[in-house]
């Protein structure tokens, strides 16, 4: 039998899941062996329309990072869909969003126009704006990608089999990931295939939880040097753990810095932010509205903060237009 | 303002103190407007910030918590700990451009169905000024939604 | 968003939506919710009735359980706080669990409240949706139950309390009575005769008194107050604070010898009993019956307590029987009981709130308890009714409604001043021959034989001036008036404004909520209406429950209320204790949370949020968990949980989320 | 502390002493008063009986005038004014037909009034502008051995009980307490002291009048103090028809409240309008004296 085809392709992300693969160091020499890579962009020069020439279901499985922000990522996430028996979304742009999809707190204009009219970097042409279709000198029309006015996570615009969670993945996960896909094992669709438990419970600071864990007051990293041995949410830092799956091994925590979240909620939860703002307001530890408004001053950006890798996936993914009143 | 909109809010009104005050506001049949529809929990303190953003999306123009005054909660300190999380949502929402005006926690006893009615006519009214809360969901955007 | 593989076995709901009469029919168009109702996802069967609740309403819903395999029920009527439990019991009887059912409310909620009939048919369908949407995630639950406490707690040794105790203690049950005076009996206690038939209070009371105390299951506590209740229906848990009293009463035979031995040889100060028209000592009885007959000492009067010097008289008359013990300290007792009785009773409205009526500035000004004291016969003038300055009034005007039907103070009437404002006519009249006067708005004599005693009071020649007295002044107009106390007051039966002069006014003073009141809801976790009375379950088919399980009401805590019907109350209050105690177990609402150890982040949020401290963390698995007997089921935790890992019975993530989904839908 | 001044017609005319002894005492607090300039008649009385929508553009223009001033207050030391005035405030808020015929007037003028400034009564800024403690600090002659009525009468409180209560006022008993006079129990204290009456229907106003006056007296009060230059004047006036038509002997000297105030704090009597008195005080005042030496 033929080894098994595998694609990878990236859409709006920074290219930290390319990395992610590459950072597969030797063991990527055993998948490379045992695949057989059809489409990869980023390492190999294949072309669209070498994907376009595949029959569908072709492709064994593809791996797709990044967020949905252009027609094109639109157009190449629905080619790959059409070509593959199974699409995992890789990474957690793919997966819920991620920090590309904190653009949905606002809206195409407002960037469009900060890129390229007030971006203080901003030094030629002020009245250049990308046009989707431009008239080259020789060759006619050329067209280039529409810009949505949303950012969608891959399972808002294709059918998704399986979510490889983290900002980036971590080669451990994608490896294991990857060998269960090529023996067959498969998980139920719609897995996410990462442990099913919070970060706090492979954090070794878990112990050191006091025995109320409420705390007077919230503190910002730049603030402090927290403590490297005890929790950092008892130390008032917004250490997003409690709320997000795990499997990184609390690789920022070891590094004395509090979760950010990246890989997602647990399964239960709906919303990612609303669950991690109900934690932090729950564990303030005042019933005087002064001193709860002080405390919460010191979030001066909730959705950054409780949304920063989730916000498309959210029961509200993107600021409402007040064009009412 | 559009004369004919009539808010849809959703009251998430506590067992023992704001749900038997609209019990009372019953059985002395006094009258408010129709927009508010009360689901119950036991506690304030049981209003999960996701059940809050989830009936903004599911297309609810206000949302109406209810509980006990402070020392009166049946449960020692639920009203304290709806407060809180109500007060850091309500911190959040502008970013998601909805006016923290459409949540509103009040504090109403069993006994004060009168003050039930008059907030309920209240919000509406407030609801009216800030007009529909277009749910932001692009929906055509979203060919394909996820279970 | 409700995940279908939560759904178990395809849900077949029954939709039943009631008429209630008219009470929901005239408002909401019934038929066009049910028309709605039984084209909703999984209905298999909605129909509408006249009263669901009635038998046969009922045995609809079991039939169709039966016949159509129906294993979800809703029925959309009242508040569920008024027939959730009736329908549970139905469905279970139908043969499916009793949890499977959902109630909507379109009476109170809806059809009493709501002006347009097409907006109350659009609510109730929408409540209708989304209970349907609901009660498909519902589960299986069975109610937990506890064993309950044999105990009962009473608090206030008013007749109320009184009664109540006796009852419960006559059925072998034993009682724990606290009262915060140093003895009991209450106000009734304090009257002389009661109305309308003129039994003295004391000679009726007094046995009732004696035998709490005799009874040997009873554990009387006074002087003593409840400081902290903890635990619930069944199960409570209560702290009781005895304040000293200085005399040890498993030592004192009641000779009062040492009150007689008092280095003040005659009383000095004023009475709180008498209220100040009679004097004590340091060392007193409240009262000559006073229950238990064990003096008390006054730390803030008694000499040795101000001075440190003091020839100890007391001691020395008390003798080897060495009851009195100045070195006694506060104690504190640790009781459980499975139910609580509250006659807490009420206080008596502060006549001076009204300064136009003269209370407190002419010394001839009395209110209505006061007078009580003077014409009884163990009063501080042994029953003679005299005026301050010693003469007998020969003229004397009773005002009515003082601090009741009055938007300025107190709206309610307090039921009882119209009666006992005709009892003190009659005994001023048959004592004094003095001509007396009632100004009245009304006259509300209801009760048995009340009308009858009024019609005497009226062939007795007492005069009754229809109208609201407007001032109680000591000006005279005439000289006939001079030194008189001047009635001023519009007869409304002859249309013209009228100076009554008097030797002494009677302020019938109105009934209101004892001033701490409040605390002692908080402290009991129970509700008050909006006047301070504290709130029974239902008006009328749970008068003496309150909406705290195995709480319930006696006498006027609840609001103004007569001897009589304080009794009955207290029978009922009694009754309903020993229903709870006798069936040995509650059956709690099974809306307990739990923490799923596969999803739990060992955060331990939850830990510390608990008011109940139900949950603890398992440091070796790395889980919080609950302790279901002592969750009462708020669902704090729930909605903090940041994993999703804590959840609530009856209220499911997803039964919340379906039924916000339905509402809006 | 500054106030815009409204002296009203009658503290001009029966009234002078009260207002000079008001003037004492004020500039002895230093307390500045600036009289509204160009002032008019308060509407109260007669045009209030005849033509009711001249009398509230009459009152509305002295307080637009002040409005005008850019102030919020106007301080009145007659009752009748205060009431009018008060009384203007009242209706333009309540009755919006009156309210435009009102505004109309005054427009016509080229003034304009928005309803917002307050009018304040003498003992009000004493008790509760410059404050009893304070007050209190500056007596030089305690009242002490003084019993004396304080009478509010009708307007003070009537029907708009805007700084005390409407039912038993105590802001001029706890005033005269502060000054160290015994303050005598007098439930008459808002009753009408038959104004205008004894001057129409003689039977009628001098009976209103008697009654005060006898019960004052068989109370043993040395003095009866006024809060309304009206009352004063009223009660004073007539006490020797009084006497012979009710064969009683009602004569009891009757001040001004500003005047008491005056000889509290040391002010000569001469500056207090004394002379202007019918019923002499002297006795009464020596009685301080005593108490004070002995």
């Amino acid at each position: 039998m033929s080894r098994p085809k595998v694609a990878f392709y990236w859409c709006a992300s920074c290219g930290g899941c390319e990395e992610a693969v590459v950072d597969l160091a030797e063991n990527i020499l055993p998948v490379v062996e045992a695949v057989d890579i059809v489409f990869w962009p980023v390492a190999l020069d294949f072309k669209r329309k070498d994907v376009e020439a595949l029959e569908n279901r072709a492709i064994d499985v593809a791996f797709i990072n990044g967020a949905i922000r252009l027609s094109e990522q639109e157009e190449m996430a629905k080619l790959l869909r059409e070509k593959s028996k199974l699409v995992v979304a890789y990474g957690t742009c793919a997966y819920l969003g991620g920090i590309p999809g904190l653009a949905n707190l606002t809206d195409r204009e407002s960037i469009l126009h900060y890129v390229y009219r007030e971006a203080p970097s901003l030094a030629a042409n002020p009245d250049t704006m990308p046009q989707e279709h431009v008239r080259m000198a020789e060759d006619g029309v050329l067209e280039l990608p529409h810009f949505d006015d949303t950012v969608r996570t891959l399972d808002q615009v294709i059918d998704v089999d399986y979510y490889i969670p983290g900002c980036p993945p971590l080669p451990q996960l994608t490896l294991e990931a990857v060998q269960k896909i090529l023996k067959g094992e498969l998980p139920p669709k719609g897995a996410v295939l990462a442990p099913a438990q919070a970060l706090c419970q492979e954090c070794e600071r878990n112990a050191s939880k006091p025995e109320r864990l409420m705390i007077s007051d919230i503190k910002r990293v730049h603030e402090v040097i927290p403590d490297a041995k005890t929790c950092l949410l008892a130390q008032g830092l917004l250490c997003l753990g409690p709320a997000t799956r795990g499997g990184c091994g609390a690789l920022c925590v070891q590094a004395n810095m509090p979760c950010t979240g990246c890989f997602g909620p647990l399964e239960p939860i709906r919303d990612f932010g609303g669950k991690a703002l109900s934690l932090v307001a729950s564990i303030v530890d005042s019933t005087d509205e002064k001193v709860l408004r002080e405390c919460f001053a010191k979030i001066p950006d909730p959705a950054g903060t409780f949304y920063r890798y989730s916000l498309p996936a959210a029961l509200l993914p993107q600021r409402r237009k007040i064009n009412a009143r | 303002m559009n004369e004919d909109f009539e808010p849809r809010i959703v009251g998430m009104f506590c067992n023992w103190c704001t749900y038997l005050a609209a019990d009372l506001a019953g059985t002395s049949r006094m009258k408010y407007p129709p927009n508010v529809h009360v689901v119950r929990t036991m506690c304030s303190g049981r209003v999960d910030p996701q059940l809050i953003l989830w009936a903004f999306r599911c297309g609810a123009d206000g949302v109406l918590v209810g509980g006990c005054h402070f020392g009166d909660c049946h449960y020692q300190e639920g009203n304290h700990k709806a407060f809180r999380r109500i007060l850091l949502l309500k911190q959040l929402l502008p970013q998601l451009g909805i006016e923290p005006e459409r949540l509103r926690l009040e504090w109403i006893s069993a006994a004060e169905a009168d003050r039930l009615c008059a907030v309920i006519a209240d919000f509406r009214e407030q609801i009216r000024q800030l007009g529909p809360l277009r749910a932001p969901l692009e929906e055509e955007k979203m060919e394909h939604v996820p279970a | 968003m409700p995940n279908e593989h939560n759904v178990p076995a395809l849900p077949r709901i029954g939709v039943y939506v009631c008429h209630c009469g008219t009470n929901i029919a005239a408002r909401v168009d019934v038929a066009a919710v049910t028309e709605y109702a039984s084209h909703l996802p999984y209905v298999s069967v909605a129909r509408e009735y006249k009263y669901v609740c009635s038998d046969p309403g009922q045995e609809l819903i079991k039939k169709d359980i039966e016949e159509l395999k129906l294993n979800r029920v809703i029925v959309a009527s009242c508040s569920p706080h008024l027939h959730e439990h009736t329908f549970r019991l139905t469905t279970q009887a139908g043969g499916i669990n009793p949890y499977l059912f959902q109630m909507v409310n379109i009476r109170e909620h809806v059809s009493w409240v709501t002006e347009d009939s097409a907006a109350a048919t659009a609510k109730a369908k929408a409540l209708v949706r989304a209970a349907v949407q609901r009660v498909v995630f519902h589960e299986e639950l069975a109610p937990k139950s506890y064993p309950v406490h044999p105990q009962v707690l009473v608090v206030g040794g008013g007749i109320a309390g009184i009664h109540a105790a006796l009852t419960l203690a006559n059925a072998a049950k034993h009682v724990y009575l606290v009262e915060r005076e140093p003895s009991i009996g209450g106000h009734m206690a304090k009257f002389d005769k009661t109305f309308p038939t003129l039994d003295c209070a004391a000679c009726i009371l007094t046995p009732k008194m004696t035998a709490v105390k005799a009874h040997p299951n009873i554990t009387l506590l006074t002087y003593s107050e409840v400081t902290r209740v903890d635990g619930f229906v069944g199960n409570y848990r209560v702290q009781v604070k005895r304040k000293p009293r200085y005399v040890e009463e498993n030592k004192c035979l009641g000779c009062l010898e040492c009150i007689t031995g008092c280095v003040y040889k005659d009383a000095r100060y004023p009475s709180e009993f008498e209220l100040g028209l009679g004097k004590r000592k340091p060392i007193y009885v409240p009262f000559p019956q006073a229950v238990p007959l064990v003096p008390v000492i006054d730390a803030e009067t008694c000499i040795l307590f101000k001075s440190g010097k003091c020839p100890k008289g007391c001691v020395k008359a008390c003798g080897d029987r060495a009851a009195i013990n100045f070195d006694q300290k506060e104690e504190v007792l640790e009781l459980e009981v499975g139910a609580i009785i509250l006659a807490t009773g009420f206080q008596t409205f502060d006549a001076g709130r009204l300064p136009f009526y003269g209370y407190g500035l002419y010394p001839n000004v009395y209110t209505s308890l006061e007078v009580e004291r003077l014409v009884n016969a163990s009063g501080p003038t042994g029953g003679e009714i005299v005026l301050r300055d010693g003469r007998r009034p020969k003229r004397v005007g009773i005002i009515h409604c003082v601090g009741s039907r009055d938007d300025q103070t107190n709206r309610w009437c307090s039921r009882v001043c119209c009666m006992y404002s005709l009892k003190l006519a009659h005994l001023i009249k048959e004592r004094t021959g003095a001509e007396v006067y009632n100004f009245y708005i009304d006259m509300r004599t209801p009760g048995k034989g009340f009308e009858e005693f009024y019609q005497r009071l009226l062939d007795e020649q007492v005069h009754f001036i229809r109208g609201r007295v407007g001032e109680v002044n000591d000006w005279a107009a005439i000289p006939e008036e001079e030194g008189k106390l001047i009635i001023r007051v519009e007869d409304t039966l002859i249309g013209i404004a009228r100076r009554i002069p008097v030797d002494m006014v009677i302020l019938s003073v109105g009934l209101e909520p004892q001033a701490d009141a409040a605390e002692v809801r908080k402290l009991f976790n129970i509700t008050s209406s909006a006047e301070g009375w504290f709130l029974e379950r239902h008006p009328k088919l749970a008068p003496v429950n309150t909406f705290s399980d195995g709480i319930f009401l006696a006498g006027c805590c609840q609001g103004p209320k007569d001897i009589p019907d304080s009794v009955a109350q207290a029978g009922a209050a009694a009754a309903e204790a020993l229903a709870l105690i006798d069936k040995g177990c509650v059956e709690l609402e099974p809306n307990t949370a739990w923490i799923d150890a596969e999803h739990c982040s060992g955060c331990q949020a939850c830990v510390a949020l608990c008011p109940f401290t139900a949950i603890r963390f398992d440091a070796e698995r790395r889980v919080s968990v609950l302790n279901e007997a002592l969750c009462k089921g708020c669902g704090t935790c729930v909605a903090a949980c940041p994993s999703g890992a804590a959840q609530q019975h009856l209220f499911l993530d997803e039964e919340l989320f379906a039924e916000v989904e339905g509402v809006l839908a | 502390m500054k106030y815009v001044y409204f002296p009203g017609c009658c503290i001009h005319g029966s009234g002078r002493h009260c207002e000079e002894a008001l003037f004492a005492v004020f500039e002895k607090l230093g307390i500045e008063l600036e009289e509204l300039p160009d002032w008019n008649c308060c509407g109260s009385t007669v045009y209030l009986a005849i033509d009711e929508p001249s009398m509230f553009a009459l009152a509305a223009r002295n307080l637009a005038l002040t409005q005008k001033l850019g102030e919020k207050e106007l301080f009145t030391p007659c009752a009748g004014c205060f009431l009018a005035l008060h009384k203007t405030n009242d209706y333009l808020a309540q009755y919006p037909k009156l309210a435009e015929k009102v505004h109309r007037a005054l427009a016509a003028v080229g003034l304009e009034y928005n309803g917002q400034v307050q009018v304040r009564h003498l003992v009000d800024i004493l008790v509760n502008d410059y404050g009893l403690e304070r007050l209190q600090s500056q007596v030089v002659r305690k009242l002490e051995g003084l019993r004396v009525v304080p009478y509010y009468g009708c307007q003070f409180i009537r029907p708009y009980p805007v700084f005390d209560d409407v039912y038993s006022p105590t802001s001029m008993d706890r005033l005269l307490e502060c000054l160290g006079a015994e303050v005598v129990p007098y439930p008459l204290k808002t009753r009408c002291c038959g104004g205008p009456l004894a001057g129409m229907v003689g039977e009628v106003g001098y009976r209103l009048n008697y009654l005060l006056l006898k019960e004052a007296k068989r109370r043993n009060a040395d003095l009866v103090v006024t809060s309304c230059p009206f009352c004063q004047f009223n009660l004073e006036c007539y006490q020797d028809e009084i006497s012979e038509r009710y064969h009683e002997d009602v004569h009891i000297p009757t001040l001004f409240i500003a005047q008491v105030v005056g000889v509290a704090l040391g002010i000569p009597r001469e500056q207090l309008g004394f002379r202007r008195l019918l019923v002499s005080p002297e006795p009464a005042l020596e009685k301080i004296k005593e108490v004070a030496h002995a």
